[in-house]
C-alpha cells in the first residue's frame, strides 16, 4: 500500500509502472438516464491498482466528435479475477459522447493506472465514505478494498433524486451500510448530513473520511474533521493534458506548513489530505 | 550500416528525436526507458521559485490544444539538487531550457545552470522581456541579438536559441540570433491563441490567453523551420505540431537537423521512442543511409527568394 | 422580436454572417438564395488583368487547408462591367475587396470602384507593398497608416480593413488603421503556412507557401479579433476558421460584430444560410432578442491589461 | 444538352442547380485489386447529370483517416430509373481510403452534379474514346448516351496490364466495339495506339475524340486530330477545394486566341476542347 507523503522528489517513479493498453470493449451499457458503465477486457499489468487512482482514456475520433486530449477516468472496479477493468462515466461533452459510441468488440486506448490512490491505514477500522454523483465512480473500489480489509465502512451516498442514485446495490452487496440522501427528500443539505455524520460518530467513533469530488461536502466534511480529529481523503479534478505528471496543467492549491503549494492533480493526486485542500 | 545521429553544432546526438521543453520530466521514466531518444530537455526553468499561472492552464481546440502553464519553477537551486542529477544517469545529453525577465538575469542564470552534466542551453526567448516593454526577446532583431550576446558571453556550452512564432520577423530574428553566438535554432515555440467558453462566456484558459501547440501549429512551424534553415548556418531544430514520422521526416527535409516532440506525448506518451524506430525503418526502405541524406533536401528550385513576399497572405 | 441585425459604422447588415473574400462568388448563386445572408464580399480584385499564382494552389494538411491562389484577377474593368451588376439584384449590401502594390494605386483603385452598387470596400492590406519591402502593408503600423490614410481620402464608402496574422504587432496595426480612418476591421487574412510532400520531396503549393485558413486557424484568428476589439472602437468583422454556430457565437462574444465565413463554405456550401437560421434559434434559446447583447459580452474581468504580455509564449 | 461555349460570364448558373445530398450506401465493393465501385441510392435532382460531370464527395472521418476537404469524382454511372449514382475510385490516399471504409447503410455526402459534361453534338455520329485506367470511370457514361442517341462508339481501353483492364463487360454490353491495349503485351505505346486509330480513321472516319488524363495519350490524340481535323474533347483534373468555381485553385492553363488562358477545372470544365489541352 502507497502512503500519501506528497513529496514531489523527482524521479520517484511509480511502484507500478505505467502502461498504454488498447483494450477491447466487453460492454458499454446505460446504468441510469445518466452514467454508462464501460468494461475492459485489460491485462493483468492494468489491473495491479488502488481504488482512487485513474485512467487516461484516448477517446475514438468519429463523424462529429473529434476530442484530441486523453479524458482522465477514475477506476470503478478492477478486477484481476475476470480481468475486467470498469469505468462509471457521465456523458458530458466530446470525449465522454465519443467514448459512448463505443460497442462490445470496439477497442480503447487506455494509459495508466495512475496517480496515488486513497490509503487505508491499519488503524483505520471504520471509515465513512461521502459522494454524490459520479463521485461514487471514484470511491466504490473503496468499498471493495475496505471489505477485503475487514473494515467496517458506511456510504452516504447524495444525489439529486432517488432515480439518480447510484451504486446502492454495488455497495450493499459488499455489505456496506448505505445512507441515500437526496435533494428531493431534502436529506442532502448540509446541516442535514452534518448531523446524519455526527450521529454516526456519537454511535462508533469514524477513523478516517473519503470524498471526491463537492466543493460543499469537501467544506462538510473540513469541519467535522476538525471538530473530531479524523483524518480523511479527498480526490479531486482538474483539467488534464498529460496525466503523467508532465506538462503541470492540473495543478491545484493546498494548505500545507501555513502557506498555499501547488499540486499536480495527475501525479501527487488525484488523492490528497481532506484538510490541505482547497475549496473553490 | 544506417546512421541515424544528427549533429548539431559541436552536439553529437545518436538519432534526431528529444523531447520540446515543458512536455517532458522524469516521470515519462515510468513509461519507457528514456536513453532510446536522442536528447533530453527540461521544462523551462528560472532562477527563482515561479508558480506558474492560474488554472485552467490546458484547453482542448479543434485537433489541438492551448496551454498557459506559464512558468512554475523551483528555481535553479532545487533544479540543480535535483533534475541534473536524475538525468546524469543517461547517456543522452542534458539540455536545460532557461528563461529570466531581462538579458542580465538570463545570462547570469546561463551561468549559474552551465555545470557538468548539462550538455547544453536552450534559451527560452520566447518569454517576456520584463525590464524593457514586456514584449518577448524574440519577437525583434534587435532584442534577440542583444540577449544571446550577453548569454554568448556567459557560457562555454552550446546555446540553442528557442524561437517565437509570434512575430512578424522570423528570418530577421533567426539571423539575429546566429550573429550573436547562437550554436542552432529551435523554432519554434507556442503561437498565441484563445478560446471562449460560449456557455459562460468566459475564456477556457485562466490566463485569458495561451499558446497553440499540436497538429493544427504544423504546417507554421514548418513554415518558420523552412524559412530558417534558408537563412541561417547553424543547425535548426523542427518543433510543432509533430504526431507521426511522416511529420518528422517533412521537417527534415524542410531543413531541420534534429525534432523536438511536444503535444504528441500528451496523447502517445511512448511516441518518442516509436519514431526512432519508425525513423530507421523509413531510412532503410527508402534505401538512404543516413539522416543527412534528408535534411534540407527539400526541391524548392531556388525559390527561397520570394521568403519576404510570402510574408504577405495570398 | 428577434433583431439578429448588426450594424458595421454606417451599414446596418440584417445579420452578422457573411463570406469571406476569396471564398465566394456568383458560383454560390447555384447552391442557395445568397439574398439570405448579410453581406456579399467578393474576391479581391486588382486594377489590372492579373493570372494568379502557379498550381498546386490548395493543399490539404490536418483538419484545414493552405491556398496559395494569389490574386487572379479580370481586372476592374471587367469587375465593374460583369460583377457589380451580378450583386446588384440583391438586397444584401456588396462589399467589393481590392488590393494593389502600393499606397497610391491602392487609393487610385478605390475611387475607380466607388461606385453605385458597391456599399463597403474592403482593403485587402495584407497583400505585399511591392513598392516599398515587399512586406504587406498590414505588417507593420507606420505602412498600415500610410495605405490607409490614402484610402480614406480617396473615397467616401465605408472602409474596410482586412488584417494579416503574419505580423507581431496586431494590437498596434488595429489602431493604426483605426486612426487613418477605417470604418472596420475584418480580423483576419491567412497565415503563412507550408507543406511538403515527402514523396516527391516537393511543396504541396506551387507557390511553395501559402496561407492557413480553416479550423485549426480559429484559436489564433479568435485571439487576434479579441485583442482588436479591445483596442479600437471600431467595429470588429472576425475572420477565420469558424465552421459552427457555437464558433460564430465565440467571436461575437470575443467582441466581433459580425463575421465572415472561408473555408467553411468549401466543405458545406450551404453553411451561411444555416448559420442565420442557427443564431436566430441560438438567441431564442438563450433568452436574447438581439446579436448586440453578445458582441463582446466576454466575462474577461479586465485581464486585458496583459495584453502586450501575452504576447510572450508561455 | 449543354454546349461547351466556355465562356466565363458570372453567374449565369447551371442548367441544373448543384445539389448537397446525405445519400445512403447501397454497396461499395472492390472490382479488381486497385479499383472499388461505390453506388448510391440518389434522389432524382442528383441523377439529371451529363457524361463527364462529376460529384464533389464529403469523405467520412474515421480512425486515422481524417481528410478534410471534399474530393472530386466522376460520375460512373446514374440510373433515374433505378435511383441509382455510381462511382469508380482507385484508393489512392486519406481521402479514398476513407470513402473504401464505408459499407451498405452507411451515409455519404455528396455535392453536384458539377461541371460540364461531355457534348455529343448532332452531327457526330462515329465517336472514339481513349482511355486508361481510371480515366475509364469517366469516360464510361459517354458510352451509354452514345448509346440512347444511336451512335456508333470504339473505345480504346489502355492499362499495365490485362488484370487492370476496367469496364470491358460494361463497354461489351452496350455494343460498343472494345479494343484493349495494355503495357504487358505491348500494344499501349503510342505508336501502336496511333496505328489502330488511323486504321480506324481510314475503316470510317471519326467524328469526335474522348479521352481524360493521360498527358501521353492527349498528344497522341491532339496530333491525330489535328491531322485529320477531327474536333475532341478531354476531361481533365486538377486539385480542388470549392468544386463549384469560387475559390480559383483548380485552374489550369490552355492555349486560346494564340494566348494562354486559365480556366477552372471545376467550373469550365472538367470537360474541355482538346486543342485547347496544355500538356503537362
Ligand atoms: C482524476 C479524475 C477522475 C475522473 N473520474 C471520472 C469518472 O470516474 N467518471 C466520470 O464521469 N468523470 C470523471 N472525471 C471527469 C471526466 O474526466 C470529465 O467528465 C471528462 O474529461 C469530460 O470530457 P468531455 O470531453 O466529455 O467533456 P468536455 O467538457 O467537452 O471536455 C473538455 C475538456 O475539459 C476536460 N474536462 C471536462 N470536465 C472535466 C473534469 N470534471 N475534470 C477534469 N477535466 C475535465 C476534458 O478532459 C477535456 O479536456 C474524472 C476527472 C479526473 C480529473
Ligand atoms: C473532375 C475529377 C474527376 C475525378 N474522377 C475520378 C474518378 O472517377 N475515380 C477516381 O478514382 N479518381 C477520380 N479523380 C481523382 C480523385 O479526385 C483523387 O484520386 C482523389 O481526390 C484522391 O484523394 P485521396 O485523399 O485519396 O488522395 P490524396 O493524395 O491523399 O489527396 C490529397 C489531396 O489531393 C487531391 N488530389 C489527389 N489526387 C488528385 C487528382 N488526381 N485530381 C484532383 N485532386 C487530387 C485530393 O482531392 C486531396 O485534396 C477525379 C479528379 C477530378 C478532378
Ligand atoms: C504544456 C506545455 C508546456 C510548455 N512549456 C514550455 C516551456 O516551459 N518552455 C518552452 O520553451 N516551451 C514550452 N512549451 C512549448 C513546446 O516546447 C513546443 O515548442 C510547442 O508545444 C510546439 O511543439 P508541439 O506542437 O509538438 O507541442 C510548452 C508546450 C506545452 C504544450
Ligand atoms: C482559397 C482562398 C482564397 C482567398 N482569397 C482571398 C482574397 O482574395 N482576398 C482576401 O482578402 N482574403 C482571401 N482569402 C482569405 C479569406 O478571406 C479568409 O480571411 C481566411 O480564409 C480565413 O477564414 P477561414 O478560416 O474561414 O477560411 C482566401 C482564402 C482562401 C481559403
Ligand atoms: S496532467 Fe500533465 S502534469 Fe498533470
Ligand atoms: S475548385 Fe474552387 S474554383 Fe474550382
Amino acid at each position: 500500500m502507497k502512503s500519501i507523503a506528497l513529496d514531489t522528489a523527482p524521479g520517484t517513479g511509480y511502484a507500478n509502472p505505467i502502461h498504454e493498453v488498447e483494450c477491447i470493449i466487453r460492454s458499454n451499457d446505460t446504468v441510469n438516464g445518466e452514467y454508462r458503465l464501460l468494461v475492459l477486457n485489460a491485462p493483468l499489468e492494468l489491473l495491479d491498482c488502488e481504488p482512487g487512482q485513474f485512467f487516461h482514456l484516448l477517446c475514438p475520433v468519429s463523424g462529429t466528435f473529434k476530442p484530441y486530449l486523453r479524458r482522465p477516468m477514475s477506476i470503478y472496479g478492477y478486477y484481476p479475477d475476470r480481468g475486467e477493468l470498469h469505468f462509471l462515466y457521465k456523458v458530458t461533452g466530446e470525449g465522454t459522447s465519443a467514448i459512448a459510441t463505443l460497442t462490445t468488440g470496439d477497442t480503447l486506448n487506455v494509459l495508466g493506472p495512475l496517480g496515488r490512490g486513497f490509503d487505508i491505514l491499519p488503524n483505520w477500522q471504520n471509515l465513512l465514505l461521502v459522494a454524490r454523483g459520479v463521485g461514487l465512480a471514484t470511491l466504490a473500489p473503496l468499498a471493495l478494498k475496505s471489505r477485503r480489509l475487514n473494515r467496517k465502512l458506511t456510504a452516504i451516498c447524495s444525489a439529486r433524486s432517488r432515480k439518480l442514485l447510484l451504486s446502492l446495490d454495488y455497495f450493499n452487496d459488499l455489505g456496506v451500510r448505505v445512507i441515500a440522501v437526496t435533494d428531493e427528500d431534502g436529506t442532502s443539505s448540509v446541516e442535514s448530513m452534518r448531523s446524519i455524520i455526527e450521529g454516526l460518530i456519537a454511535e462508533d467513533p469514524i477513523d478516517a473520511m473519503y470524498t471526491c469530488g463537492s466543493n460543499r461536502i469537501l467544506k462538510l466534511l473540513q469541519s467535522v474533521a476538525a471538530t473530531h480529529r479524523i483524518p480523511g481523503q479527498i480526490a479531486l479534478e482538474q483539467q488534464m493534458a498529460c496525466g503523467i505528471g508532465m506538462c503541470q496543467c492540473c495543478v491545484r492549491a493546498f494548505h500545507r506548513d501555513g502557506g498555499i503549494v501547488n499540486e499536480r492533480v495527475c501525479k501527487e493526486g488525484p488523492v490528497f489530505h481532506l484538510q490541505e485542500a482547497v475549496g473553490c | 550500416m544506417l546512421d541515424i545521429s544528427t549533429q548539431i553544432g559541436t552536439l553529437k546526438l545518436k538519432n534526431p528525436i528529444m523531447p520540446a521543453s515543458g512536455t517532458f520530466s522524469e516521470d515519462l521514466a515510468d513509461v519507457f526507458d528514456l536513453d532510446v531518444i536522442g536528447a533530453h530537455v527540461t521544462k523551462t526553468v528560472t532562477r527563482e521559485k515561479r508558480s506558474g499561472n492560474p488554472t485552467p492552464r490546458v484547453c482542448e481546440v479543434r485537433g489541438s490544444m492551448l496551454n498557459s502553464i506559464g512558468i512554475p519553477s523551483k528555481g535553479v537551486e532545487a533544479f540543480k539538487k535535483d533534475v541534473i542529477p536524475f538525468y546524469s544517469r543517461y547517456n543522452a545529453p542534458l539540455i536545460v531550457s532557461i528563461s529570466a525577465g531581462s538579458a542580465d538575469e538570463f545570462a547570469s542564470l546561463c551561468e549559474e545552470i552551465s555545470v557538468p552534466g548539462v550538455a547544453a542551453v536552450e534559451v527560452n526567448i520566447s518569454c517576456p522581456n520584463i525590464k524593457d516593454d514586456g514584449k518577448a526577446f524574440a519577437m525583434r532583431p534587435s532584442t534577440t541579438h542583444a540577449v544571446m550576446r550577453k548569454l554568448r558571453d556567459s557560457t562555454d556550452l552550446p546555446l540553442w536559441a528557442k524561437l517565437t512564432p509570434n512575430t512578424g520577423e522570423t528570418t530577421e530574428v533567426a539571423k539575429a540570433a546566429e550573429e550573436a553566438g547562437a550554436d542552432a535554432l529551435v523554432v519554434s515555440n507556442t503561437l498565441l491563441a484563445m478560446a471562449i467558453d460560449i456557455k459562460t462566456r468566459r475564456p477556457k484558459l485562466g490566463n485569458l490567453m495561451g499558446g497553440l501547440s499540436g497538429p493544427a501549429f504544423k504546417p507554421i512551424a514548418l513554415r518558420m523551420a523552412y524559412q530558417c534553415a534558408k537563412s541561417v548556418d547553424i543547425p535548426v531544430i523542427g518543433c510543432g505540431g509533430i504526431s507521426t514520422i511522416e511529420d518528422v521526416i517533412e521537417y527534415l527535409i524542410a531543413g531541420a537537423a534534429a525534432v523536438q516532440i511536444g503535444t504528441a506525448t500528451f496523447i502517445e506518451p511512448k511516441i518518442m521512442a516509436r519514431m526512432v524506430v519508425d525513423l530507421a525503418v523509413y531510412l532503410e526502405t527508402q534505401g538512404l543511409s543516413s539522416v543527412r541524406q534528408l535534411v534540407g533536401c527539400v526541391d524548392d528550385k531556388g525559390a527561397s527568394d520570394g521568403l519576404v513576399f510570402m510574408e504577405a497572405a495570398p
